[in-house]
């Protein structure tokens, strides 16, 4: 933690510090290090980072009081569209679009894992209209007479979407949608169920650290159709746009910041590389961003100028 | 358990102490048979009791001993014997033990050193269970603060001590209504303790007492949280309940009025130790020392002091078959206006005036003609108090008799007087 | 320089991390069979105050509030109550109310005995104290995790988090409440031949009662302040809404969930408070 | 039909939300001006504590807990301090201290003066008690929302929730100090000609001065009881240790700095504590 | 304020009541400068006092009104005088309002009807100012918890009062230092209370109370926190200072012997009224009704009436001219065997038996050559306590005389004995 003094010696400085949001997943606290180390050494800017919420740091984003958010999962966030149609926020780049989000089960529920003695539970489920069959593997234990689905977070739009999808698919005969409270009870719970071999069936997403460190299957939905997912969200989740934002007022503050970060793209791969990374060596974020950046060099020199990239190189 | 009184009108029925049963306490006197004998007792709080022991054998004082220790000796080395039937006054200044040292009787205090017998049994040696049936059996203790359950009703209350014995619920009921009503409480069965007066709930600590019908009462300054007219007529009732139960009562209490009033005998406690124990008229009429001297004070003698205390030899005595030659000559020699006369067995006849002895001596009458019968008589424990009035009023000395009319002594004006300086 | 030197370092959680494996590993099926139990019933609790009409919970609130306080405060809490369901809020406040119940309950099936226990016995209390002031000074959401871990996701966690939270003011209130029996009294049973048992069934007990109704009182409101904490293991109910309202900015839906959620706690703790007093004995 | 009607619906929320962006609208200058000072301080309290040498704290804590307990407590929760430092919790420990210290001071400077004009009048009491009862029990993540439009997002906010939840005790207590006071000393101030004013600052306060500092040290122990919470809306310290090591699942992450805030809390309550018995005044 | 006594040993200085200075006594009844005038005070507790006040006029009990209003009545339409520099005593069971009277007196409780005046103003009518100097020069109180500061050390009490009025620092601690020693306590003036005995509490008390310089001190019941030893000790130092300094006291007890050794006049209450005012004599000798009377029954009598109480007008008296003959005569006529000699000026002269006279007669011998001059003699405000002695001893009557020897009445054994029943 490099950045205690900072707030501190807040007038020494000429430039401003730039405050970046981390809404407490991985993936973006690795794209915070990896901006954050372009911008101190190259750009010479000091940086912070706010925790908070995906809301709370939104909020935080539009008053000013985060400059830059590195990975909004835009279709989650209902207030999105306004805010940036405000002006409040500026969109500046696609972090990464080829995510993915949908119903995953661990992959030995169907396959089975010999080592661990797991039998394939469920062997012919492939997609959504496999599911009713199916229930009584994920009996929801409050209510016996149903499976469960584990569903989105309230935070997020997908949390609608999943329940939609559930009524809609019809699934709702054989299953209660279950919401955790909290990103933190639905990983929770999945980690359990992965550790014990036991079933577990629900929303989740790529990339995160959880899906890069085991093995889960996406459930198969009818492919993605604008008009089958604005009736009733039918059909599989288009990937969705993750973006990099920044508040209005950072383009006065830190233009070249700006002009770096309408660069600055990844992708699922990419993340999900640093995160396994990350978790294998029980890296702290600063520490996959670094190998994030020795490993990527040619991504990255793109997204600035060759002096910046020297100094960048350099501080390494 | 017989009924004595169903209500406590503050007016009081008993203006003096007539109801002190002298025949009781006569009775207790010779009987003397002990009821709990109290052997080198001594109670100390705090950690380490052993070695304070020896720091106080050795001779050490009690404040010493806190200072140096912590510990704090709430009794120390008592000795002391109650008889059966006697009523057992603990007296002494706050702080000096008298609740420590009455707390070890049922083993509420377990003592630090030294025995308890009670009916010849060391209870400070029972075990769980003895301990248990000993106090449901043999003792009950009054409290100061009443000590009631305030969550139970008054029948509650008083049923408590047949419950824990194991009485069955109709049984009890009828023990603790009987109780109740004995100190005038029927009708108040299913008030709670918060509903009644000071004065009525110490009637209830009484019932609830008595229900377990104890031996031996133990009361730790019972009537000192009561008013004062109400107090009054409690210790009154307590002396009528004694003089009719003849239990054993041990009864503590900072107020030597109090003390001296109801006691048979008194102990006077000071620092964890007794100081003196005694008659009231023994602490009166020869203090200890200076500290019980003190205390004594303010006491009013002539509610302490009795007839048998004041009485003189008479100065002459005649027998009858003396003429009233004898008489003048007896009364002449001793310079008295009149003389008592008894028979061989010194039982009183009557007075002779010295002018009655004269005109007889004139006229030749026999002594037996002139004889006065009007003088006024008391017995030895009668209270000086209630003798004033009677001093105030007549012409002869009083005389002071037995049972048998047996002449024991007399009492003028003077010793009146001087038995209240 | 003026930080802490980097070289002494130790962590004490991970054995805490090793001991909540081992557990798992080792007592699963201890802990299924106490999620299968407090589960019933829970969904017994829920399924009876959701089949309740409501207007029955609200006359029952109006009687009570009469009887243990007086009319005004009855019509008062029947009134408050209601516009809880005229904020639509009824059915998860339902939801709401079983986890609470259940945790009020195990917490006093729990508390009560140990707080006899503590009070009886000075060393013991030498050790619990410094455990329930952890128990209260530990942050809940560190044990979110061991809780999902041990019973899975949904109520019975959270009411694993919410009596952890919730038992020491029971515990600790029992204790005062049977030490501060007028000793007189104790002595007064003692003196009567009683047996320890008798005393603190017919004495301490009854007497200590007004301090632990003051006790559940406690317990029940601090369950209360779990709602929100529970929610984020999976507890439907009002704490959900609250989540729901703060994610998405919406001050007005998470202010209603909210006020519901202070309207049941004043209900709860006057009626419980009106209780405790009515137990109060008269001062002498 | 045991439902509550839903014909009958009228939300409250909508109000508050539209309050609350009045005052917005119309205060913000204000906000910002309080933003300000609050961040002022804060960040010169941050400055102060990550600038004394650890030992020196540690020192002190020894010399406190010795002065108001005992030699033995003064070794204890020294050792205690120093174990946050070997958690490698040093800095952070540090930030939350500056957070919830901030929040005390700012609670004492409202709490206690409101509750000495409690104390003197009747009706404000019947006012702000059940205005009490609600701080006490709305849940804290509904005013985050609020906090965070007027202060932003960081300590402000944080400080500003925690005060919130913290203030009541200190005030109740104040107000309860003050009326404990015996009459027949309040009497006694009386009867020599002093005036209320007098009798206050001369009689009523020194001698409730050791309630006060129980309410004190309740108000701590509720600001670092919200210490997780303030994490949310951007505090560092070892709230978002906690909330970040759960996000991860790392219960031995969570642990650490959840057993830092015990530390924290059992150190502040035993040294409070022991410095209000030392004002307690014995008894006559 | 003179120094009374350094230090208060248990053992008694005073045996008797000797300090109770005559002299003061007598000066007060004659001066009979009015301090305190009450008049129709009425106090009544409760939200509505007005409706009750009419309720009170029309005659309805306080139990009545309690029960229909909800309001208690603490005092009832009570009148009195307080004459400059007397010690009154208010008296009565619990609950009687003694309390909420007195805290009348110094505006402590705001009367509901009715005026006090003290000095000729009426109080009741005091802003906040006025009442605030009339409560720093004029009046002090002594409470029956001592009521001190107990965050402040023992000088920290005393320094109260002028540091209120605003006296500086230096000068506030020297009348404090003086406060202090007078009351025998300097050398603890950095002590806390709670490092004081009972009595030591109270003698704070009192010297914060002195330390004003107070005319009238209000004391509630002072002295009921105290042990019986130390508490005498008090009232004994209580009159010291009363007969020193002169103040006037309003004095509450419900104890009637520290009412009767204390008071010059006593008031006692019943239900918020003054049931009767009196000096002790006339309550214990003329009881206004029988609650009083039960009230008083307890009361040792030789320390409340005095030898005017009890003496006779001499049934004989001769005078210095006459001769042994009249003397002889007066005796005979009177059955007496001795008879007082006075002068013109009814100044007694001495005592004449009728053996002396006979012989005086046959020896022509004149009345002054036979004056037997060992009588005791006796003022009429002495307690008949202190008679006892003398009158057990005397062969004559005692002679009861004023300051110029006058003869105002004698005292046989005989009165002696009947002041007592
Ligand atoms: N449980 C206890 N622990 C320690 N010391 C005690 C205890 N009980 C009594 N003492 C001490 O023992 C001494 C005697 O106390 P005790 O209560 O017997 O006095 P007492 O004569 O009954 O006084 P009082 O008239 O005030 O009731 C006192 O110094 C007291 O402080
Ligand atoms: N502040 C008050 N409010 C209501 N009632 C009061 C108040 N003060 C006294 N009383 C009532 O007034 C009556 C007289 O009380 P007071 O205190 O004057 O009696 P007291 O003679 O001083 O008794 P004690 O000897 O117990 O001090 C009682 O019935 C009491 O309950
Ligand atoms: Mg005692
Ligand atoms: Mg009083």
């Amino acid at each position: 933690c490099s950045s205690k003094e900072d707030a501190v010696s807040k007038k020494g400085s000429t430039k401003e510090k730039l405050v970046f949001a981390d809404a407490g997943w991985d993936s973006i606290k690795i794209h915070n290090e990896v901006a954050r180390l372009i911008v101190e050494s190259g750009y010479g800017y000091e940086t912070d980072v706010i925790p908070g919420t995906t809301a709370v740091t939104l909020e935080g984003l539009k008053r000013g009081d985060i400059d830059i958010f590195m990975e909004i999962w835009t279709d989650n966030i209902q207030t999105y569209p306004e805010a940036i149609s405000n002006g409040d926020i500026l969109e500046v780049s696609l972090n990464f679009g080829d995510n993915r989000q949908g119903f995953y089960v661990p992959t030995y529920v169907i396959k089975g894992d010999p080592e661990k003695g797991l039998k394939p539970l469920a062997p012919d489920l492939q997609s959504t209209t496999d599911l009713p069959k199916y229930w009584e593997i994920f009996r929801d234990p409050e209510d016996k007479k149903k499976g469960r689905i584990y569903g989105a977070i309230p935070d997020w739009a997908a949390d609608e979407i999943v329940s939609q999808k559930v009524k809609n698919y019809g699934l709702d005969k054989e299953y209660n949608l279950f919401r955790p409270g909290s990103g933190t009870a639905l990983s929770t719970s999945l980690v359990k169920a992965l550790e014990k071999g036991e079933p577990w069936l629900g929303y989740y997403w790529e990339p995160e650290w959880i899906t890069g460190k085991y093995d889960l299957t996406l459930i198969e939905e009818p492919d993605f159709e604008q008009a089958k997912w604005q009736n009733g969200y039918v059909c599989a989740f288009p990937s969705v746009p993750v973006t990099v934002c920044v508040n209005k007022d950072l383009p006065q503050k830190a233009p070249e910041v700006v002009d770096f970060l309408k660069n600055y793209q990844t992708s699922t791969a990419l993340t999900n590389a640093a995160l396994a990374y990350m978790e294998e060596n029980n890296a702290s974020p600063r520490e996959a961003a670094q190998w994030f950046l020795k490993n990527n060099k040619e991504l990255w020199t793109q997204w600035v100028s060759v002096d910046v990239a020297e100094k960048v190189a350099a501080a390494l | 358990m017989t009924e004595f009184r169903k209500e406590l009108p503050i007016s009081i029925k008993y203006r003096n102490n007539e109801c002190k049963k002298k025949d009781n306490l006569i009775e207790w006197v010779y009987r003397m048979t002990v009821k709990i004998k109290v052997e080198n007792l001594t109670k100390i709080f705090g950690r380490n009791p052993k070695a304070v022991l020896k720091k106080l054998k050795s001779g050490e004082s009690k404040e010493k001993i806190f200072r140096e220790t912590g510990n704090t000796v709430g009794v120390n080395n008592v000795s002391f014997e109650v008889s059966e039937g006697e009523f057992f006054v603990i007296m002494g200044l706050s702080g000096s033990g008298k609740s420590t040292l009455i707390r070890c009787l049922n083993l509420l205090n377990i003592p630090s050193a030294g025995q308890i017998y009670v009916d010849g049994a060391n209870i400070v040696q029972y075990n769980k269970k003895a301990l248990g049936e000993f106090r449901q059996k043999k003792v009950a203790m009054v409290f100061q603060h009443f000590g009631l359950f305030t969550h139970r009703t008054i029948i509650g209350n008083v049923e408590y001590g047949p419950e824990i014995r194991g009485i069955p619920k109709e049984e009890r009921r009828e023990i603790a209504k009987k109780n109740l009503a004995a100190v005038g409480l029927e009708g108040w069965e299913d008030k709670y303790p918060n509903e009644l007066s000071g004065g009525m709930r110490q009637r209830v600590g009484l019932a609830r007492a008595f229900a377990n019908d104890p031996d031996i009462l133990l009361m730790d300054e019972p009537f000192s949280a009561l008013d004062p007219l109400i107090r009054r007529d409690m210790q009154l009732e307590m002396l009528d309940i004694h003089a009719k139960l003849g239990k054993t009562i041990v009864f503590i209490t900072h107020d030597v009025n109090e003390a001296f009033k109801l006691g048979d005998r008194v102990a006077v406690m000071k620092d964890g130790a007794i100081e003196q124990i005694g008659t009231p008229e023994e602490i009166l009429t020869n203090p200890a020392n200076e500290y019980i001297a003190n205390f004594v004070q303010d006491v009013d003698k002539t509610k302490v002091l009795h007839a048998g205390n004041i009485m003189i030899k008479p100065g002459a005595l005649i027998s009858l078959k003396d003429g009233p030659k004898v008489a003048i000559k007896e009364m002449r020699n001793n310079g008295i206006s009149s003389v008592f006369v008894v028979d061989n067995a010194r039982k009183l006849q009557g007075i002779v005036t010295i002018d009655d002895a004269v005109k007889a001596l004139k006229e030749q009458q026999k002594l037996q003609d002139i004889l006065i019968k009007d003088y006024d008589t008391t017995t030895p424990d009668t209270y000086v108090q209630d003798l004033i009035q009677v001093a105030s009023t007549t012409k002869y000395p009083i005389a002071v008799v037995d049972e048998q009319d047996k002449l024991l002594g007399i009492i003028v004006r003077v010793s009146v007087l001087s038995a209240l300086t | 320089m003026q930080d802490f030197p980097e070289f002494i370092s130790f962590k004490c959680g991970i054995y805490i991390e090793v001991f909540v494996k081992w557990l798992l590993d080792n007592f699963m099926g201890f802990f299924d069979v106490l999620n299968e139990g407090v589960l019933m019933f829970l969904l017994k609790a829920e399924a009876f105050l959701l089949w309740l009409p409501w207007w029955c919970l609200v006359l029952l609130v109006f009687l009570l509030g009469w009887r243990f306080r007086n009319l005004r405060a009855g019509i008062l809490y029947a009134f408050l109550l209601s516009l809880i369901g005229v904020f639509g809020l009824w059915q998860l406040t339902m939801s709401t109310l079983a986890i609470v119940l259940t945790s009020v309950v195990i917490s006093l099936l729990l508390g009560i005995p140990v707080g006899i226990l503590m009070s009886h016995h000075a060393k013991l209390e030498v050790v619990i104290k410094p455990i329930l002031d952890a128990m209260q000074t530990m942050p809940s959401f560190v044990y979110l995790i061991p809780a999902i871990m041990f019973f899975g996701l949904g109520m019975v966690p959270a009411v694993f988090a919410t009596v952890i939270y919730a038992l020491p003011p029971v515990i600790r209130l029992t204790n005062l409440g049977i030490k501060n029996v007028p000793k007189e009294m104790v002595e007064a049973s003692y003196s009567f031949g009683s047996s320890s048992w008798q005393t603190l069934l017919k004495v301490q007990l009854p007497q200590a009662l007004p301090t632990i109704m003051t006790g559940i009182n406690q317990t029940t409101m601090m369950a209360l302040s779990m709602v929100v904490v529970a929610s984020m293991i999976g507890a439907k109910g009002l704490g959900y809404e609250v989540l729901a309202g703060i994610s998405r900015i919406e001050i007005a839906r998470a202010f209603d969930a909210g006020l519901s959620i202070v309207i049941l706690a004043v209900i709860i703790d006057r009626i419980s408070q009106g209780i405790a007093d009515k137990y109060k004995i008269p001062e002498q």
